[in-house]
């Protein structure tokens, strides 16, 4: 008997933990109870609402995938956006008030992103989200943006061939990453491909354009590739790429799976002297869990390193590794959660307000000195100017530029400038 | 004794109901959205149960149902939203025309249909060739997650027919309404709610009837029915199937609500998921499933929105503690309560009546 | 001598080598107390699981009233055709209530759609009901079949056997663990339900066997070593000789005799 | 013919990395019927563990003695996976061997919470270990080159069987826990400690995931998540084996990383990935219970 009287005890303590939990969110608060319990409704919405009005604070969204397969890549741009908004708060904030974070875990799962999108935008009534890696979470949460007349900051390079009013597109888009680097391959590395990608949608999108482009421009297709995510065994591959001897390999992989392909490729005995591997989803944290002694020498195409000389860099690695710690590196989406945050801000305080369509109408041609140089937001397509940057891996896992765009150039997600990817864009239209 | 219980039962389906049905007073259309969302889950986890609860069959491998009526709502979304046009995302695979199987998703009763029949007819081929060589236990549960690596494998590799990982996402109307406006969440959220009613009373009469004993022996000793008469093999492929069509069901009323289906919707760890709502519910019952699929999705939810950095530790220590604590679920609890009560006090039923109110 | 109801012809069951039946020509007449014994590993329980549709035959032939044939059916069409069997550990179902163990059990089309559709009729409450009386167990109908006593859930078992009105019932040691009064009782219930079919039972108590038995078969290593009245396997010299070979078994049938 | 020879390398090479994965989890989930889902994350333990020696060597041992850290990280992934797989069964799993898929359901949350309990400690993102030098490269056979750390892997996954078939079959402790694992009453009667035995049966099954983990880091990503992108293939080992037969792991181990192989050589990666388990259901219609059968008498 008293041991069921224990065991009651417990269940109904665990009960009131949760409630307590929910409690702790007052937003969530009402229909929590609701949920769980049907019953006993207070209704806390309309609170919330005023709360956005008069506080001073401006309430902003963090979603990136902090649990699940996803979060060994986003937790870092999630951190770089809290690194960001402490710094704007530190200088004042926007308009005055401090910017209040609302964090939320996008747990690797498209539709949660979908579920949380929509929770920042109407029950916390963010002013914008910062948010997403995948091209499939943006996917997930541009109809709830666009529904709810939000904003959306995504920080990663994807396929293009995507617009949204209510998307500013801080990472690359392909002419200003793939199209450049197969350029450079062809004058630098020899004219024979490989691509080898993830199976999903931005490995065979940037693939359909880059054999659009080797055919226009001379280059060879000697294979081309695709692994289920979370593929972990490349020896088979490896075996065909061996076979084929390309000069090139131009490598989508996502995630872990470039882990398990550079080992095993140093294992296959191919080194980067033997074919070289251009990796676009490589980074400086990327190439951390890869291991730099079997990754140096091969080639990575972004916008901004490490190593990147500009002023503004120095301080930006300065801070960063000031907060999260002296072994934390930064790369490309890292920077540009970064400065999303940045840019952002800026557009708030040329718009005087938070209010989506006057943030967007002011946003248009904005500049901002980010860590990789200047960039301006593009008022047609609301992606970025960015400078173009190959790079070499090193052996301290840092990257080295080899070659750079003398200047920011200026994005085209729909590849519209290009003769030969004219089929690509019009099948669209 | 007995016609009370059944009493209390009765009384216990109609406060939930008559809750469910006027949730819409309290709650902001995100809750109410997402409200609704646990329902649908709790359709499948009511057909879970049937499989799982009283034919003791356990299938890891019910989002696959759940994904196939899912993407079948969602192409024939898809196609109303693009106008009868090729939807983008085959367009950069380098299709120039629709498909052969997108077509007939453009008529929304076939698509409807197709949600329900295609899980069905797939459960039904497995589930016969399956129980037929007399593949039970835990061989049938590892086989039911190959299916599920082979469906999901397919559906991510075909990005031209299904839009690969990205899954299917941002459809616009359905008969002409606009999807996403809370007036036609509203109706979605009732239509669950009805097409709940409706298949937990139909589940109940099946099982209170000879065919619920007839499923209860064969979860206890299958053998033992062969020797009585019966042909177990065709009992399970008929509840397994029958579950796969009312997960598909709850899979086509979870598009029309969330607005996207994707493959991490119905791979390995959800459907893993989907066993512990009923699990933590309370097998063996039809009102565990349905609380464990909402109190799970719920604490899932609030946990991960006040504690967005460690909310996976609260949700693996709950499953921990309630698997251990309370093997026979939430609804246990209560049954274990009641029992308390009524021996401890025959004067304290007006109270465990109150109790029950408050459920 | 009439039509047996059931006959074995030339019949092997053979377990990767080990033949635990060895062409064994065996039959089964109406309305008899018909008892199998035989030392250990003789093929008692293998024959009556061969019947059943448990093992399969590797050859040989079954044949229900001289014409049905048995081995290439499934164990439940082997019931419908009028066989049914009772295991040696109690197997009812315990998360049931008695009066549900017996309305699964009962004699109706066992098929999904019939089930689905099926309803009480006042003939099938009226037999339930005779069958709980003759059982002793209408006080109890609506316990758990699992919080029964022993003898109970014997008796259950031997009521769902019954229920399904077969032409022979196959029996696996019914009265192991029983007490003497629940003996007496089980043996009574035998001799009753023989009037209307064959019943085949498979037991090691000698007493019971004496006391109950009809038609006696001694199996020996998987073929038939003898058939006749209890007394007569008694004297058989080469009954004794099998027996006696085997201490264990030999006092069995010394107390027996 | 080189590629002939270089397929059924890998294959072969594919099916000791299963093996290595799938032995612990034949122990426990096989011998013990634990459904265990957290094998994975006690795979991911023995990884952290070889991280963590490494950077301990990088950081305190002279530059040449560097490539001893991962010999010894092996004993120590070991040690430190099965004190977690005790500690595991000690509070959890001991309660919970007579409800295997209740089983699944709690080793689930648990799995959840070490993944969790990994991100806190060593941070979401992948972490690198570097391989030693002495398996860099590899053993070059006229045109083919066979990876020194494939060759590694599948010695030491043979190494492994060897010792627990040494320790099952030649040693009175691990007769006793045969004696256990098939018949626990009688061995109660007979006076061996069952809690002890599954104690030790456990700690065994999960030490030997902590040794392919570190094994692992050899081959790919080491983060929180790797543990769920090995555990359903050690399932299909296990259960296309035969449950219950030690044997049977290894020609399902083989059998799976050998037409896998093949599979993906002739079509793609996921083509490949969907044939093999199409032919895993296939298989099982064939042959219900596995490579292996272990028979018995009861009914149900």
């Amino acid at each position: 008997m008293k041991k069921k009287l224990t065991l009651f005890m417990l269940m109904l303590l665990f009960t009131l933990v949760m409630a307590a939990c929910s409690a702790a969110d007052n937003a969530a608060n009402a229909d929590k109870a609701e949920e769980t319990n049907e019953a006993k409704p207070t209704e806390t919405g309309s609170e919330t609402e005023t709360a956005t009005e008069e506080s001073d604070t401006i309430k902003v969204g963090i979603l990136h995938s902090l649990s699940g397969t996803m979060a060994i890549s986003e937790t870092s741009v999630h951190q770089a956006e809290l690194l960001a908004i402490k710094e704007i708060n530190e200088n004042g904030g926007v308009l005055g008030k401090q910017i209040e974070p609302v964090i939320e875990d996008g747990a690797s799962d498209w539709p949660t992103f979908a579920e949380k999108a929509n929770k920042l935008l109407q029950q916390d009534q963010v002013a914008t989200i910062f948010g997403g890696w995948t091209s499939a979470s943006r996917k997930a949460m541009l109809p709830v943006v666009e529904e709810n007349n939000g904003l959306l900051f995504y920080p990663v390079q994807y396929e293009g061939m995507e617009a949204s009013p209510n998307i500013f597109y801080t990472g690359a888009a392909p002419n200003q990453q793939i199209v450049p680097a197969v350029n450079w391959l062809l004058e630098n590395k020899g004219s024979s491909f490989f691509l080898l990608g993830s199976d999903y949608v931005f490995p065979r999108t940037a693939n359909a354009a880059i054999k659009a482009q080797l055919e226009a421009e001379g280059g060879e297709l000697t294979g081309e590739e695709y692994t289920p995510l979370g593929h972990t065994d490349y020896n088979t591959i490896i075996a065909k790429i061996k076979s084929e001897n390309p000069d090139v390999i131009f490598n989508t992989l996502n995630g872990d799976s470039n882990v398990a392909f550079f080992k095993q490729l140093n294992d296959a005995g191919i080194s980067s002297d033997d074919i070289t591997v251009l990796s676009v989803s490589v980074a400086e944290e990327e190439i951390k869990g890869i291991g730099a002694d079997v990754i140096a020498g091969h080639l990575t195409s972004w916008n901004y390193y490490q190593t990147t000389d500009t002023p503004e860099n120095e301080e930006f690695v300065a801070n960063y590794k000031a907060e999260y710690g002296e072994d934390a590196v930064t790369a490309d989406p890292i920077e540009a959660g970064y400065f999303g945050v940045y840019l952002w801000a800026q557009a708030v305080e040329a718009a005087g307000t938070t209010d989506v369509d006057a943030v967007r109408e002011a946003a248009k041609g904005i500049t901002f000195d980010a860590p990789n140089g200047t960039v301006t937001i593009d008022g047609d397509n609301q992606h970025v100017y960015k400078t173009v940057r190959i790079g070499e891996v090193q052996s301290d896992g840092l990257i080295n530029e080899v070659w750079s765009s003398d200047e920011p150039i200026k994005p085209d997600p729909y590849l519209e400038e290009y003769e030969w990817a004219s089929e690509l864009s019009e099948s669209l239209e | 004794m007995i016609s009370q219980k059944l009493f209390n039962n009765r009384i216990i389906f109609s406060v939930i109901l008559i809750l469910l049905l006027f949730a819409p007073l309290f709650l902001t259309d995100f809750r109410l959205n997402l409200l609704g969302k646990f329902l649908a889950f709790a359709i499948l986890a009511i057909g879970l149960d049937l499989l799982w609860g009283y034919t003791g069959v356990l299938s890891l491998g019910h989002g696959i149902f759940f994904g196939l009526g899912a993407y079948a709502m969602a192409m024939y979304l898809k196609l109303e939203a693009t106008g009868g046009q090729l939807p983008d995302f085959m367009a950069w695979s380098g299709m120039s025309e629709l498909p052969l199987i997108w077509i007939p998703f453009q008529y929304p009763i076939v698509a409807i249909a197709l949600g329900i029949l295609i899980p069905a007819a797939i459960a039904f081929f497995l589930g016969y060739l399956t129980f037929r060589n007399r593949i039970s236990g835990v061989y049938f549960t590892i086989l039911s997650q190959a299916l599920v690596l082979v469906l999901v494998t397919l559906f991510v590799g075909a990005q031209n027919l299904t839009g690969g990982t990205s899954g299917l996402t941002n459809f616009k109307t359905l008969f002409g309404y606009s999807v996403n406006s809370p007036a036609s969440q509203m109706v979605f959220y009732f239509i669950t709610v009805g097409v709940l009613a409706i298949i937990f009373i139909s589940c109940r009469i099946l099982v209170k009837g000879r065919f619920g004993k007839v499923l209860v022996g064969i979860r206890d000793g299958e053998n033992r029915m062969r020797f009585l008469g019966y042909n177990p093999s065709t009992y399970k492929t008929f509840v397994y199937t029958l579950s796969a069509a009312i997960a598909g069901i709850a899979g086509m009323l979870f598009v029309l609500q969330v607005g996207i289906i994707s493959p991490t919707m119905i791979g390995i760890i959800p459907s893993i998921e989907m066993v512990l709502w009923v699990a933590l519910g309370g097998r063996g019952t039809l009102i565990g499933p349905v609380i464990g699929a909402v109190f799970v999705n719920a604490a899932k939810t609030g946990f991960s929105e006040s504690y967005p950095e460690f909310w996976t530790y609260f949700l693996g220590l709950m499953f921990v503690l309630v698997v251990v604590f309370l093997p026979k679920g939430i609804t246990g609890l209560f049954t274990k309560w009641k029992e308390r009560r009524q021996k401890q006090n025959d004067t304290a039923s007006i109270e465990v009546s109150k109790s029950y109110s408050r459920l | 001598m009439t039509q047996p109801v059931l006959k074995l012809a030339k019949v092997i069951v053979d377990f990767s080598g080990f033949k635990a039946i060895n062409q064994l020509d065996f039959s089964v007449q109406p309305n008899r107390v018909h008892f199998v014994i035989g030392p250990n590993g003789a093929g008692k329980t293998t024959l009556l699981d061969v019947i059943c549709g448990k093992t399969r035959a590797t050859q040989g032939n079954i044949q229900l009233h001289g014409k049905r044939e048995l081995s290439k059916m499934s164990e439940n069409q082997i019931v419908h055709q009028g066989i049914a069997r009772k295991f040696q550990a109690p197997s009812i179902f315990p998360q049931l209530k008695v009066i549900e163990n017996l309305e699964i059990a009962m004699k109706q089309k066992k098929g999904l759609f019939s089930i689905l559709r099926a309803k009480w009729t006042k003939q099938e409450k009226d037999k339930i009901e005779e069958m709980l009386n003759l059982i002793g167990l209408e006080k109890v109908r609506n316990e758990l079949a699992g919080s029964l006593a022993h003898g109970q859930k014997q008796w259950l078992e031997i009521a769902m056997v019954l229920i399904q009105e077969p032409d022979i019932i196959l029996l696996d040691e019914p009265i192991a663990g029983m007490s003497k009064k629940e003996r007496d009782k089980t043996g009574e219930l035998i001799t009753q339900i023989a009037k209307e079919r064959a019943v085949l039972i498979v037991e090691h108590d000698m007493d019971f066997v004496k006391e109950y038995a009809d038609v006696v078969t001694v199996m020996h290593e998987g073929q038939l070593l003898f058939e006749g009245s209890m007394e007569q396997v008694q004297n058989n010299s080469k009954v004794r000789e099998v027996y006696l070979g085997r201490k264990v078994e030999s006092d069995v049938v010394n107390t027996g005799s | 013919m080189t590629e002939m020879i270089l397929t059924l390398f890998n294959g072969i090479s594919l099916g000791s990395i299963l093996l290595l994965i799938a032995l612990g989890l034949a122990i426990t989930f096989g011998l013990m019927n634990v459904i265990n889902m957290a094998h994975g994350e006690l795979i991911m333990v023995g990884a952290y563990i070889t991280y963590l020696v490494q950077n301990i060597f990088m950081q305190y041992a002279p530059e040449k003695y560097f490539d001893l850290y991962f010999i010894l990280s092996i004993p120590l992934a070991l040690i430190v996976a099965a004190g977690v797989g005790v500690l595991l069964e000690v509070s959890l799993i001991r309660h919970l061997y007579k409800r295997p898929l209740d089983s699944l359901l709690a080793t689930w949350g648990v799995g959840l919470i070490l993944q969790q309990l990994a991100r806190t400690i060593f941070g979401a993102p992948n972490v690198g270990v570097q391989s030693p030098s002495f398996l860099n490269g590899g053993l070059e056979l006229g045109s083919i080159t066979f990876p020194y750390s494939r060759i590694f892997i599948l010695l030491l996954s043979l190494i492994c069987l060897a010792c627990i078939f040494y320790y099952f079959y030649r040693t009175a402790s691990g007769r006793r826990v045969r004696a256990v694992m098939q018949n626990r009453q009688m061995a109660e009667c007979l006076g061996v400690s069952t809690r002890k035995v599954d104690m030790l049966t456990f700690a065994i099954g999960s030490g030997l995931a902590g040794v392919a983990g570190c094994a692992l880091t050899l081959l790919g990503a080491i983060g929180p998540t790797i543990g769920t992108s090995y555990i359903i293939d050690a399932f299909m080992v296990v259960v296309v084996g035969g449950v219950g037969a030690l044997f049977g792991a290894v020609a399902g181990a083989f059998g799976i990383g050998i037409f896998n192989t093949i599979f993906e050589f002739l079509t793609n990666a996921t083509l490949g990935k969907v044939l093999i388990f199409i032919l895993i259901i296939a298989f099982l219609q064939w042959r219900p219970s596995g490579i292996v059968i272990n028979r018995s008498r009861s009914l149900d």
